[in-house]
């Protein structure tokens, strides 16, 4: 169970996806379309996941696939991988892909077709890709560099900068300097007062 | 690592030349291997309460020391080298209390919550583990608690039906963790079978080999099978 | 702060990696007479000139610092013994030569503090740089074939302590993910990961990273 | 839709340069707040009117049921939201004690609210009360020693007649280049008050 505070996994559950109501709910405003603050049976509309998820669970939802794991992102991840830009495709690709496809399998069959193999999916995007990553991390120049992040997911993302920055300090240090620094929190702007 | 001295934990098991290398390590050297046990560790570990006592006993008197040959007009030489001697453990004692400081900061609630790493604390962090985390409590509880609906208002629980303290941020066991050891283990157990890891626990891993560590070979692993060898002090974190 | 460990960036930083390394032992030859020193970290001395003594690397600098020593360098810091080194490092793309855990931090110090006390400083300075790329070079090309990665373990035998530093943030969130993407909730069919134990080994291929 | 503008406050922490403190949005905050209270109300009429018609609301699950569910998820979901800002916030203001001390400095101060300036000079007292308990500071020796003294120069004015650590007094002079010793400059530094020179 993800930690409670943690700021990525929120913003990760705030990734929509569609859903059908096999219930009919009243006094709720999550349906743009209809003209009353009531859901009918049958009704499609996009939730974020955190609520989506917990409708399902109670069967007053049916979910599908999002987009992002489609066929389609399948084939591209398949040819090849690392230049797939999952980042405009969903951030949080790995971590809400994870989301879904436990939720899939924690539920009745009939849904889990379409989710199962979900998890084996992402496990080798997530091998394809980091190779790249590591790569590109320590050794392209910077323009190359720049360009590659920007179609890497937030959890790619993370992982480049956490080589990047090992590798920076290390340099640092090899360079020498002073030991002692201003916080980084402070601003870097302020000029002292003559 | 050192043992715990003091709490007649002796292990029968340490070879000949452990305990003599054992005898002939300062209690700086210690508690150098006590800093990074504890900076390397996910989770809080046990208070070196009798180590940390001996050094800060050293540290007085070689505080003593120094200014007695400050008075004396020793060779200014060798006062700065007792300085730099000092210097240094005093960097150790200080940054060890700090890491466990910081590690109270983070996880305060859930270590006010379980007995086990509550033991681990000296006095002085069990009592700034609960001033702490009242500190805390209270900014929530005036910030956000106190203004939401009844039954919405736990600080532990996200709603009154809640199950378990699903609120509590806890340490990360599932970290990997550099780590090598002086002995031979065998069959270390690199599953979690006793307490799945799995929210629905319906389905295991695939079980792995277990791990066989030689003496010497630095590893990466997760945290959770090594946690008691860290405990025990058969295994050390880099 | 520039030598302050950062959690969020790596378990320590390289000043505290070098604080660590300035308890190796060095031999110093001194020029002056002086008497033992009982220091917390040890006793070391008593001191006479040009009578070779081991102490640990800080009190060295110290003492070179203020003109009263020369530094030996290691055996393992002649060009010698670095070449061969080299030489077995590029030969292997699997194997890691033993060097002291601390080789990076040591040799740099001596460098800093103590460069007339090296013979062949430059030869030996590039010979440790090159040493460093190649084996950098060697674990990274291990971690892009580590599809094996799946496993909770990893051997990393020989590293030294700033190259395990270096790479561990990327290492262990990479593991992390790994393991968290096989989890049987996620990859409930056990056929979809194949149980690596009953595999046979693949004789043809050892890996420097091998999966234990 | 629910939800949307509490979760633009957690967007709110990941923006911005990494490590840096944005301004407490305390509009956006009482707008979540306030959300709460209305799904508090949504659930409770719909309750009220189960009630009304004489249904059992333990076990009815009709359409009002499910609507007061989902006023009730969206309530959680903004509780998670509001305690993340406000705990997350709270982390760096526990950090900023072990950099910059006990005091403040005013850039930051403009970036909190009244309750987290409070909220970090009580935890600085805690964490003041612990050390004396111990009868060590732990505020200083952030990093690992070498010499005892450095050269730091003057960047802001200090002030004259500061107390150093061995009970001599300083004039510091902006722009006035210092032997210190390395404990008594280190909180300067990183307030960034003085620098060290290296070389």
């Amino acid at each position: 169970m993800a930690n409670y505070y943690d700021l990525d996994d929120i913003i990760a559950e705030e990734e929509r996806v569609s859903v059908v109501f096999r219930k009919a709910v009243n006094g709720v405003g999550i349906d743009a379309s209809a003209e009353t603050d009531c859901v009918e049976i049958d009704s499609k509309v996009e939730l974020p996941f955190w609520l989506a998820h917990e409708l399902y669970l109670r069967k007053v939802v049916k979910l599908k696939v999002p987009t992002c794991f489609n066929q389609k992102t399948r084939l591209e991840l398949g040819a090849d991988a690392a230049c797939v830009d999952l980042r405009s495709r969903c951030p949080y690709f790995y971590e809400f892909g994870c989301k879904i496809a436990r939720l899939f399998n924690s539920c009745e069959p009939e849904t889990r077709v379409e989710g199962r193999d979900l998890g084996s999916f992402l496990l080798s995007a997530f091998e394809n890709r980091y190779k790249e990553v590591l790569a590109k991390a320590h050794s392209a120049a910077f323009a190359a560099a720049s360009k590659c992040f920007t179609l890497l997911t937030k959890e790619e993302t993370t992982m480049y900068e956490a080589a990047q920055s090992s590798m920076a300090a290390f340099k640092k240090w090899r360079m020498g300097g002073p030991r002692f620094q201003k916080a980084s929190i402070l601003g870097r702007k302020r000029k002292p007062t003559d | 690592m050192a043992t715990r001295d003091g709490d007649g934990e002796a292990s029968l098991s340490r070879e000949t030349d452990d305990l003599e290398s054992l005898i002939s390590m300062t209690d700086v050297e210690r508690l150098k291997t006590a800093w990074r046990q504890e900076k390397a560790a996910p989770e809080i570990l046990q208070f070196e309460a009798a180590l940390i006592q001996r050094v800060r006993e050293q540290i007085q008197l070689m505080e003593e020391t120094i200014e007695d040959f400050v008075e004396n007009s020793a060779d200014p030489l060798t006062v700065s080298l007792y300085q730099m001697d000092l210097d240094r453990t005093q960097f150790l004692l200080r940054s060890y209390l700090r890491i466990r400081l910081q590690k109270i900061e983070k996880y305060m609630f859930h270590i006010l919550n379980t007995d086990e790493l509550f033991n681990r604390l000296s006095r002085e962090e069990k009592w700034f583990a609960e001033r702490c985390s009242n500190d805390l409590k209270m900014h929530l509880e005036e910030g956000i608690l106190s203004k939401l609906p009844g039954g919405y208002q736990s600080i532990l629980k996200q709603t009154i039906i809640s199950e378990e303290t699903d609120m509590v941020p806890k340490p990360q066991l599932d970290a990997f963790v550099v780590c090598k050891t002086k002995y031979f283990l065998g069959h270390i157990q690199l599953e979690d079978i006793n307490n799945g890891n799995t929210g629905g626990g319906q389905s295991y891993r695939t079980l792995e080999e277990p791990l066989e560590m030689e003496p010497n070979v630095m590893h990466f692993v997760r945290y959770k099978p090594i946690k008691k060898f860290v405990e025990e002090g058969k295994i050390e974190l880099y | 702060m520039a030598g302050q460990s950062d959690p969020h960036v790596s378990l320590f930083s390289a000043e505290e990696l070098e604080f660590m390394a300035e308890d190796e032992l060095v031999e110093i030859v001194p020029n002056m007479r002086m008497e033992p020193l009982n220091l917390l970290c040890g006793d070391y001395g008593p001191f006479f000139p040009q009578m070779v003594t081991q102490v640990p690397v800080w009190l060295a600098i110290a003492l070179k610092k203020r003109g009263k020593c020369s530094i030996r360098p290691p055996e393992w810091m002649s060009v010698e013994s670095l070449t061969r080194i080299l030489e077995s490092e590029r030969e292997s793309q699997d194997v890691f030569q033993v060097l002291p855990f601390h080789y990076v931090e040591i040799s740099k110090l001596l460098f800093d503090h103590a460069p007339g006390d090296i013979p062949d400083i430059y030869m030996v300075r590039s010979l440790i740089e090159d040493i460093r790329d190649v084996r950098f070079h060697k674990f990274e090309t291990s971690l892009e074939s580590f599809e094996a990665a799946r496993s909770s373990a990893v051997r990393i035998n020989n590293l030294s302590a700033m190259e395990v530093n270096i790479a561990r943030p990327f290492v262990s969130r990479a593991l992390q993910a790994f393991y968290k993407h096989t989890s049987p909730d996620l990859v409930p069919n056990a056929e979809t990961v194949p149980n690596r134990w009953q595999q046979p080994a693949d004789p043809g291929q050892k890996r420097t990273l091998r999966k234990r | 839709m629910y939800g949307r503008k509490a979760c633009q406050l957690v967007k709110e922490l990941t923006t911005g340069e990494k490590g840096q403190l944005m301004p407490f949005n305390s509009d956006l905050f009482d707008q979540v707040i306030a959300e709460c209270g209305q799904h508090y109300f949504e659930i409770q009429s719909l309750t009220r009117k189960m009630e009304e018609e004489g249904l059992d609301i333990e076990t009815t699950k009709n359409e009002d049921h499910y609507g007061s569910l989902i006023h009730h998820l969206s309530l959680v979901r903004n509780k998670r939201c509001l305690m993340a800002y406000l705990y997350n916030r709270a982390e760096i203001l526990r950090n900023l004690t072990w950099k910059v001390g006990p005091v403040l400095p005013q850039e930051i101060q403009e970036k909190l609210s009244h309750l987290e300036e409070d909220y970090f000079k009580k935890h600085s007292a805690s964490l003041k009360s612990y050390m004396s308990k111990l009868d060590l500071d732990l505020a200083v020796d952030m990093v690992p020693p070498k010499d005892p003294y450095i050269q730091v120069r003057v960047l802001d004015d200090i002030g004259d007649g500061i107390v150093l650590s061995d009970d001599k007094t300083a004039n510091f002079a902006p722009h006035s280049m210092h032997f210190l010793k390395r404990t008594d400059a280190e909180q300067f530094i990183s307030r960034g008050l003085m620098e060290e020179l290296t070389g």
